[in-house]
């Protein structure tokens, strides 16, 4: 409850006030960190799986560890790295993009974060718990729901409270984005980062629900005796397909969008350009949203439909290509005539052209319906996916991190390292995935434990995983880089990239308050505006007066620690008897408590004094 | 953020708007009160399947068109992004339900 | 400078590999080397994707390359600002409209073949709908095929016979949970979901051959282990399979004394529980009627008798996850060696899947003028 | 904008009380979009109920939904329903013509017309399991309807927990900038589940009842 504060801490203070915070900038680490760490995992998973693929018939892991880690490694990457990852970017930029002091609703902001790592920790425990989910991530009924033990049940609760966190940090940036805009910054003033984060958060508003019904209908199937994908007893496996596919072609484009626009302003800043057709990029943006609502069935081409149901979600993915399309040529053509300097984050961000490019072709093959029963379910869909997973959102995370990186730590990120890094996970993605494409062509379905001899599938197995260990080579030198810059890393100037947009114009470190005075926005990429027509400096839009800041909470945790108790007590009703009701009874007090507290304790927040702010104007 | 007009004047026109308003609003519940009866004796009256149910679905929009507009004041100024972010979530449900009694072989 | 090159070669010399590779690929599996008509059209169309797509990509490479090497920033000009160009409604409208010609270009075909490929209500020349059509009831199960031809009595497992003259109408369902029917060389595939989502389609193959087939839904621990074989055979072979599985006697005794002894061992450890011999509605194991003509124990293992034993004393360490594994009484080694020496006597067809390699292409004996409903039959006479 | 504890302050209201803070004019658009994320939650769960309602596999006991709803019940639920949003739109009148007593008291009688609502659909599913022993578990059919008609009565369960948290903890201070947001939102919450439920009796109960 008090202003900034100055000089060294005790750990336990920081830890405090980590797990209490509702500054989104800490809560941005906090993502960053739980999502770096599930990357690791997921990263770990995905290199026994290439270690087992690396030689036909191969009898390194079993079948059923083998099913564990596919599972889990689509699972972590999509939900715990992906989608964290990019939530650390938006909290931790966006609101400076629109010169906001807080997000909407800090305390949600909170709870999301909080909601997501327990949801997390819950699937992974399973790993120690009797074996990890084992039905694709994808959790296709009746395997997921006759699937042994309790991986499964992880896989539906702990997605179900991460599920939640997202729904609400989705809630908190389209109010955020709506409502606390600097003077001026009108909606087509917006970077496009911001704009990609609010059009991404719309859409997690529509899809995660889908997703919320269907896992709920799981979950009842397997804990409670329901009979919603049970075929005997009437059910119908396809309402799941349909219901996760709803939830999850939005997905994709939740994570795609929030990455293009990472790299719109990548491209801007080191082509010294503003974005070319900015008003299209913005167009195009909530069309592909749009668009993606209605594409889902693509992935059910071979469930069997019918010709017109294929036919028409053939014709409305391929539409979702002329967005896109025009996204790519705009970026192409805000680089040209530029002055580019290839810095580590400009070279994840023209490198994820091509790649992307690539992604998106196979993408538009794939939509097409009759050649997609071929493709369907084949390596060729593993490498289409991950063209546009890593090549879009990954290389736009670390091109991302890498841009914001001094606006996060107040250091920069070693280059010379992150070139390093680049160009082997770079070359290291292309050798995994390209070759993937041949072999689901040449016949090899995904989730294959063993490919057998003889079938000519050996010698692309196994440039894939020398590939793969080229990426994991390249995460070692990140990890590195990140180690060497916290610990030796020297303080990095407040605007290390010449930038244009509002985020760059705030001092090093960023005041825990964002803006002392909220600036005028006075057209689009606002500090290139000053740059180039005024002084530099933003011209603040009100005299120095009181800053309201709400204050620290440590509720979110409680919440949701309380649902993750909860769970267990679900999962193990049957087996455990009274102690696991003593856990659900205990989960849900824990969880309800907290929710009453928070209701019935007024929280004000507090206010820094004028007096206070200008005296750390003084000190600066 | 809101303007204070607390001058007398304009509190007596809100006063008056709101008034206003609330009329509205009673007359909107009879309304759905006659539609609500008009809906269940169609079921007991047991009319032709292919005529109540659309009757009863247009019915129910109404009402619900009523509950967002009337009630919830959705027509109000302020309420453009609920107005949008309804109608978005009505458009996916719309595909949602669409899909689901057509495409899973019901 | 170095930076581009570098990664272009890369990229130039892993498409070249896997071009390379894809060449030289097994025969039989590949979706690259079409051999039946579902393939052929798929293929096809794959192709004009390839094409269009391969245009796209050529125009973003050619300015994409331009830009990099063009437009970089210059020693001593650091301070240089370039024009802030705001768009090009001229150049914005030109790739909006052009990926939307080249999109249509390529749904008109994609619809066609859509539909092409879900027509499975056989019909001849004339337009009337084919009454004897060959149907086969696909059924899929943790981890192996079963092949019922509706309306001539005969269940085979693993190995599905089909001729090559006319299309085979299958309908697909699951005992357990979803799997997906996939024969790259011959046709796309199709989901086999369980309860009553039963899915059609047809297959027909323009070549003898035998062509592998892999499930491709994910569907359990065993899910890669679950490969069948599509027999293709000539309309003559085809029709004495017919003719010898159709005479079967499941209870005929095998001359070999140790097959014998193998047989009613067979019984003992009630193998027939689930395992039937001859044309049988109970499917809880695979059908073995034809077992001494399998192309592969399990859908996998090579076929001799080493493999058979250990298969009987083990499944679980070929197929994890199998259901076969503690349903029956543990034979001794000698008695699984009896048992399989019967199994692999169960040849009550001289058509194998050697008549399929042999290249010998037998005609059809002549028949009522209503079986001549194989469309594409004239095709097909490519002796080798 | 003057000092926080302001906003625990009765006096001086302005007109829209819920929307005058940014803290409430944030409350009020997120609760909004919470609804539209709601609409689709609810639409996967009337497209489930749908796609199931007429399968019963190898379920013993399978009582069509012709014969199984009976409409008086319902008739009576629906009319509670109605009545109780209208009572909070009373409230929210109140509200902002800032006379908190009134206020409560239409809050207090949604709440009595809430809460008899939800002991009838508990008589009505206690009625379907003892006379037709149509039950969560014995077919899909039952699932789905459970889960439909269950996760509203449990949405209006919590806004009954929700609205009655509310009056207490405010009973003594009156209304001001900082709960009246509280309120309002309550209230909208409200007429929503009264949204869902016209959908659920006219899908579910008419619908079911024709065949």
């Amino acid at each position: 409850m008090s202003t900034a504060t100055v000089g060294k801490r005790s750990f336990g203070a920081v830890v405090w006030d980590y797990l209490t915070t509702v500054d989104h900038k800490k809560i941005a680490i906090l993502y960053l960190v739980a999502g770096g760490f599930f990357f690791l995992l997921g990263g770990l998973e995905a290199m026994l799986i290439r270690l087992q693929l690396m030689a036909p018939d191969s009898e390194l892991i079993g079948a059923q560890f083998y099913n564990e880690l596919f599972t889990m490694h689509g699972t972590t990457m999509i939900f715990l790295a992906a989608m964290p990852l990019l939530f650390a970017l938006m909290n931790a930029i966006m609101p400076l993009q629109i010169g906001a002091r807080d997000v909407a609703f800090p305390f949600i902001n909170a709870l999301g974060f909080w909601l997501f790592l327990f949801g997390g920790l819950l699937l992974n425990c399973s790993w120690f718990l009797g074996g990890a989910p084992d039905a694709g991530w994808t959790a296709y009924a009746p395997l997921s729901v006759i699937s042994p033990g309790h991986g499964v049940d992880f896989y539906a609760l702990g997605l179900q409270i991460s599920g939640f966190g997202t729904l609400m940090g989705g809630i908190n940036f389209i109010v955020t984005i709506i409502t606390m805009r600097a003077p001026g910054m009108t909606y087509m003033r917006m970077p496009l980062f911001t704009w990609s984060t609010f059009v991404a958060s719309i859409l997690i508003l529509f899809a995660f629900p889908a997703l919320t019904v269907g896992l709920f209908l799981l979950t009842f199937d397997r804990l409670f005796g329901a009979n919603f994908f049970v075929p005997d007893m009437g059910g119908n496996e396809i309402i799941w397909e349909h219901l996760f596919w709803i939830f999850g072609h939005p997905e994709v484009y939740i994570l795609i969008l929030p990455a293009f626009g990472v790299f719109s302003e990548v491209f801007s800043t080191f082509s010294k350009k503003r974005l070319f057709g900015y008003s299209s990029m913005v167009f195009a943006t909530v069309l592909i949203a749009f668009l993606g609502f209605m594409v889902w069935a693509h992935h059910m081409f071979t469930v069997g439909m019918g010709p017109i149901a294929n036919s028409i979600f053939a014709i409305a993915t391929m539409a979702i290509a002329v967005p896109t399309g025009i996204k790519i040529f705009n970026w192409l053509l805000t680089m040209w005539g530029g002055s580019i300097r290839m810095t580590t984050a400009m070279l994840y961000a023209v490198s994820f052209i091509p790649t992307f490019t690539l992604g998106g072709i196979t993408g538009v093959m794939l939509a097409s319906a009759a050649a997609d029963y071929q493709y369907h379910d084949s390596y060729f869909v593993v490498a289409h996916f991950h063209y546009v997973i890593v090549g879009g959102v990954v290389f736009g995370i670390l091109g991302g991190l890498t841009y914001w990186w001094p606006l996060m730590f107040g250091k920069m990120l070693n280059e010379k390292l992150g070139k390093w890094t680049f160009w082997l996970f770079f070359t290291g993605f292309h050798l995994t995935f390209f070759i993937q494409h041949f072999l689901g062509l040449m016949g090899m379905p995904r989730r294959y434990w063993k490919f057998l001899e003889g079938q000519g599938l050996e010698t692309g197995n196994l440039i894939s995983t020398v590939g793969a260990f080229l990426m994991a080579i390249a995460t070692f030198i990140l990890l590195y880089n990140v180690i060497i810059t916290t610990v030796k890393g020297k303080k990095s100037p407040a605007d290390p990239w010449d930038g244009r947009t509002l985020e760059w114009s705030l001092p090093n470190p960023t005041p825990f308050y964002n803006f002392k005075q909220l600036p005028l926005v006075r057209g689009l990429d606002p500090l290139w505006v000053e740059k180039t027509q005024g002084n530099g400096k933003m011209i603040p839009a009100e005299p120095l007066d009181d800053i309201h800041m709400p204050n620290n909470s440590f509720l979110p945790f409680t919440i949701s620690l309380g649902l993750f108790i909860a769970a267990f007590g679900f999962m193990y009703r049957v087996d455990a008897g009274f102690p696991a009701y003593v856990a659900i009874g205990v989960g849900l007090a824990i969880t309800l408590g907290s929710m009453l507290i928070r209701s019935v304790k007024d929280d004000l927040g507090y206010h820094i004094h004028k007096e206070d702010l200008e005296k750390e104007g003084a000190g600066e | 953020m809101a303007k204070d007009t607390n001058s007398n004047h304009a509190d007596q026109y809100y006063k008056a708007k709101k008034k206003e308003e609330m009329k509205h609003q009673v007359i909107t519940f009879a309304l759905m009160i006659v539609f609500t009866i008009i809906a269940f004796g169609l079921v007991i009256g047991e009319f032709d399947k292919l005529f109540v149910f659309p009757v009863l679905l247009v019915l129910a929009a109404v009402q619900v068109g009523f509950q967002f507009y009337y009630f919830m004041h959705m027509s109000h100024k302020g309420h453009e992004f609920p107005a949008l972010m309804i109608y978005s979530g009505i458009f996916a449900a719309i595909l949602t339900i669409l899909a689901l009694t057509t495409i899973t072989w019901v | 400078m170095k930076g581009w090159m570098g990664r272009f070669r890369a990229l130039f010399l892993l498409s070249s590999l896997a071009l390379v590779l894809s060449g030289c690929g097994k025969p039989y599996l590949s979706a690259l080397q079409p051999k039946g008509e579902g393939a052929d059209m798929i293929y096809d169309l794959m192709m004009l994707s390839v094409i269009i797509m391969a245009f796209v990509f050529l125009v973003v490479m050619i300015i994409y390359t331009i830009v990099i090497v063009r437009f970089r920033q210059k020693k001593g000009q650091e301070d240089f600002v370039p024009k802030q160009v705001e768009g090009n409604h001229l150049l914005e409208t030109v790739w909006t409209v052009i990926p939307i010609i080249l999109l249509l270009i390529l749904a008109v075909p994609t619809v066609q073949y859509t539909f092409a490929l879900a027509d499975t209500t056989p019909e001849t020349e004339d337009g009337e709908p084919v009454e004897d059509a060959l149907w086969i009831d696909v059924t899929g199960n943790q981890y192996w095929w079963h092949f019922d031809y509706r309306d001539l009595e005969i269940q085979t497992s693993q190995d599905l016979y089909i001729p090559t003259d006319r299309r085979v109408y299958i309908k697909l369902s699951s005992n357990d949970v979803i799997h997906s029917f996939w024969v790259p060389s011959i046709s796309g595939k199709m989901d086999t979901n369980p309860g009553k989502n039963e899915n059609e389609m047809f297959i027909h193959a323009y070549e003898e051959g035998v062509f592998w087939g892999h499930c491709a839904e994910f569907c359990g621990p065993s899910h890669s282990l679950m490969d069948f074989r599509v027999v293709a055979v000539s309309p003559g072979e085809f029709d004495e399979w017919v003719a010898d599985m159709q005479a079967v006697d499941p209870e005929a005794v095998p001359e070999n004394p140790v097959a014998a002894e193998g047989k009613d061992l067979f019984q003992e450890n009630s193998c027939l529980a689930c395992h039937a011999i001859g044309s049988s509605p109970a499917a809880v194991g695979p059908n073995v009627t034809s077992f001494g003509d399998r192309s592969k124990i399990a859908g996998i293992l090579p076929y001799d008798k080493e493999h058979l034993v250990s298969w009987i004393l083990d499944p679980e360490q070929h197929k994890p996850g199998n259901l076969m594994t503690g349903k029956y009484p543990m034979p001794s080694k000698e008695d699984a060696e009896k048992i399989a020496e019967y199994l692999m006597s169960l040849q009550p067809s001289d058509i194998g899947p050697d008549d399929a390699e042999d290249g010998e292409y037998i005609q059809p004996k002549p028949k009522e003028e209503t079986e001549a409903e194989g469309d594409e039959a004239e095709e097909d006479t490519n002796e080798e | 904008m003057s000092t926080h504890e302001d906003v625990l302050s009765s006096e001086n209201l302005p007109h829209e009380p819920e929307k005058a803070t940014l803290e409430g004019k944030n409350k009020f658009l997120g609760f909004w979009f919470f609804l539209g994320g709601e609409t689709v939650l609810f639409a996967s769960l009337f497209g489930t109920y749908l796609a199931l309602k007429n399968s019963f596999g190898a379920a013993e006991h399978t009582t069509p939904s012709q014969e199984l709803f009976g409409l008086e019940l319902v008739f009576i639920m629906t009319m509670l329903l109605l009545t109780s949003s209208l009572t909070s739109v009373y409230a929210m009148y109140h509200m902002k013509n800032h006379d908190f007593k009134k206020m409560m008291v239409w809050l207090g009688i949604t709440v009595l017309l809430g809460a008899a609502f939800l002991g009838l659909e508990i008589y009505e599913f206690y009625h379907y399991v003892h006379h037709y022993h149509h039950t969560f578990t014995s077919s899909a059919f039952g699932s789905a309807f459970y889960t439909l008609v269950g996760f509203h009565g449990a949405h209006v369960a919590f806004g009954l927990l929700w609205i009655i948290t509310l009056m207490i903890r405010n009973a003594r201070r009156g209304l001001n900038l900082y709960n009246a947001p509280k309120f309002y939102v309550a209230s909208l919450y409200w007429h929503f589940i009264d949204v869902v439920w016209v959908f659920i009796f006219t899908v579910v109960y008419l619908m079911g009842k024709v065949g």
